[in-house]
């Protein structure tokens, strides 16, 4: 198999982990994590994508590498929502989770 | 010759994996402070052989960031890392 | 193959050999404290004897200069993260390992 | 090519697919985040294989740096609280199972349908290099081709930051004092991290590199700091005057190009380097401070927090 088929799909099976981790986990750090796993596997996707040509194509580079950025900061952004709901409702689990 | 690099990355890829098992099995959480070292030295030395394999210098400049960096994921797992009543 | 070669290829076995050791050392070791000593000499010896085999081969000096550099600042860095991991394992209560724990 | 790299490639993908799916079944958080943090580090070994330089260089510093520290404060901050054990197999999980299973075939499907001569943008970006003003094709397409795009990314950003500001309302963890090892650390870390940034900003016009990826070295030297001597710098007009100057300089340089008749983010082709690596250093600054104002959060806190409990103070 080659290079570009192995990670390609690498980059399914991490979106699919990915997705599923979101939807079934409670803890809500462990959504954020679930997300970007699964940014990753689109991450990877794209990259892999882009390594058909040679020289791969730098346009899916360009997008990754500002989206590695985003990713990292909207992630800071939900651990603040995350600490903060912690603070006000003394759980980090979403209210349907919660058991008494 | 650049079989060679590719083969001893490999041993080196998998040699850190393994490692991992104890980074999971604990007993202590301070065995997670261990994949800091584990994982910095392994990948450095990784990107160097590629960019030998692949025969691109200039990956050599991203070997030298994650050594750079090395120290920082450490730091963060004393300053932030498992407080005294998780032990 | 050169003499050169020959001297990478002798020089990235060794490498290999002792990030293997490291690994066995993490896994067979007692205690946090042993476990750190084994990571940071072993792949550290590790990660030199590559980077020398590597530096063997290298084409240009920017090259040779950046290999240097990588070992400096992967040594400088484990050691004083590797400083660091045990004081904060040992202050926060962690046994080190002793011969009477053995028995 | 080495005959052997289709073996270390599959051993790198299983290994990503099985640290994706431990990390989410481990029962202890703080393991979990321990093998995200490894996951990001083998994500830039993955981006090296795929001839994606520039990327390994900005997941090796995000991913080494910013992520785990943001990761491992919040970790250490929520502890206390335990985790409710994982959902035994119901109807919804199946469902949640089947659900992800047919994404993954659809995905599988286009991958499988694409043309074997489909090569995206790469002649088209080819063909278009002489003008941009750089020889590194990613720098060319983040700061010229797709200008537009980068712009707003830092405008996300900005935006990350002001969330962050409102709702961060704590102090930081009580640390003890830097040792003299960390003080080491620091003093001979941190100007190797500056240098190295203005290598990278430098060397993105013909090399991997670029303002993303200096700009994460720095953000990494910041939060390095942040650990060791927990600092704030305020809200005040000279931090949003730095922290919207990457963001102000492109807008402006934009707007004098409409001016004087190129049309938005169009550079003269004379002068595109020049603009370009204008506009990267003021960017690559911003984008720095803000990584770090993500990690250190809001400033108003952080003083209460260094009021209460003395053991912030720096040592001298």
């Amino acid at each position: 198999m080659s290079t570009v088929l192995i990670y390609s799909f690498a980059g399914i099976a991490l979106v699919c982990i990915g997705l599923l981790g979101l939807l079934a986990s409670s803890h809500v750090l462990r959504k954020i994590l679930a997300v970007n796993v699964m940014g990753s596997g689109v991450f990877m996707m794209l990259i892999a994508l882009a390594a058909r040509a040679q020289p791969p194509d730098p346009v899916p580079h360009a997008m990754v590498l500002t989206g590695i950025v985003v990713a990292v900061s909207a992630s800071a952004l939900a651990l603040a929502l995350l600490r903060r709901m912690r603070r006000e409702e003394g759980s980090a689990l979403l209210p349907e989770d919660r058991r008494e | 010759m650049s079989e060679v690099a590719v083969i001893v990355a490999i041993v080196v890829l998998a040699s850190v994996s393994l490692g991992l098992v104890r980074v999971l099995r604990g007993p202590s959480a301070f065995d997670g402070m261990l994949a800091g070292q584990l994982i910095g030295t392994g990948a450095v030395a990784i990107v160097a052989l590629l960019a030998f394999a692949l025969d691109a210098p200039l990956l050599l400049d991203a070997a030298l960031v994650l050594a750079l960096l090395a120290a920082v994921a450490s730091v963060a797992f004393v300053r932030r890392g498992a407080a005294r009543d998780d032990t | 193959m050169t003499l050169s070669d020959w001297a990478s290829v002798a020089l990235l076995a060794a490498g290999a050999f002792f990030f293997v050791a490291g690994t066995i050392g993490l896994l067979r070791l007692p205690d946090v404290f042993t476990r750190l000593h084994a990571l940071t000499k072993a792949d550290n010896l590790g990660l030199g004897l590559i980077l020398l085999g590597l530096a063997l081969q290298a084409e240009s000096w920017g090259e040779l200069a950046r290999l240097g550099l990588i070992w400096a600042l992967a040594v400088f860095a484990s050691a004083s993260a590797c400083h660091l991991v045990a004081r904060r394992a040992l202050e926060s209560g962690a046994q080190p390992w002793s011969k009477r724990d053995a028995d | 090519m080495p005959t052997s790299l289709p073996a270390f490639d599959a051993l790198l993908a299983l290994l990503l697919v099985w640290l994706a799916g431990r990390l989410l079944v481990t029962r202890d958080l703080f393991k979990a985040v321990v093998l995200f943090m490894v996951f990001g580090l083998m994500l830039a070994l993955a981006w090296v294989r795929l001839a994606a330089p520039d990327v390994a260089l900005a997941e090796a510093a995000i991913g080494a740096g910013l992520t785990g520290a943001l990761l491992l404060d919040t970790v250490f901050r929520l502890r206390g609280e335990a985790e409710p054990p994982p959902p035994r197999p119901s109807a919804g999980l199946i469902a949640c199972a089947m659900l992800a299973a047919a994404l993954g075939a659809m995905l599988v499907w286009s991958m499988l349908a694409l043309p074997d001569d489909w090569f995206g943008l790469t002649r088209e970006v080819a063909a278009a290099m002489p003008d941009s003003g750089v020889t590194n094709p990613v720098t060319a397409a983040l700061l010229n081709f797709r200008g537009y795009d980068t712009l707003l990314e830092i405008a996300v950003l900005l935006l990350a930051v002001l969330g962050v500001w409102t709702l961060n309302a704590e102090p930081p963890p009580a640390v003890p004092a830097a040792g003299p090892v960390l003080e080491a650390l620091l003093r001979i870390l941190l100007p190797l991290l500056v240098v190295a940034a203005g290598y990278l900003l430098w060397a993105g016009a013909h090399a991997p590199g670029g303002a993303f990826q200096g700009a994460a070295l720095l953000a990494a030297g910041g939060v390095l700091l942040h650990l060791a001597r927990p600092f704030s710098f305020g809200t005040g007009w000279p931090v949003r005057l730095a922290l919207t100057a990457g963001f102000a300089v492109f807008l402006i340089v934009a707007l004098l190009l409409v001016l004087v008749g190129g049309g938005f983010l169009a550079y003269p082709p004379k002068h595109a380097g020049t603009w370009i690596l204008a506009i990267e250093a003021a960017a690559m600054l911003s984008i720095a401070l803000i990584l770090v104002a993500l990690f250190v959060g809001s400033a108003r806190h952080t003083d209460r927090g260094r009021a209460d409990a003395g053991a912030h103070d720096p040592p001298a």
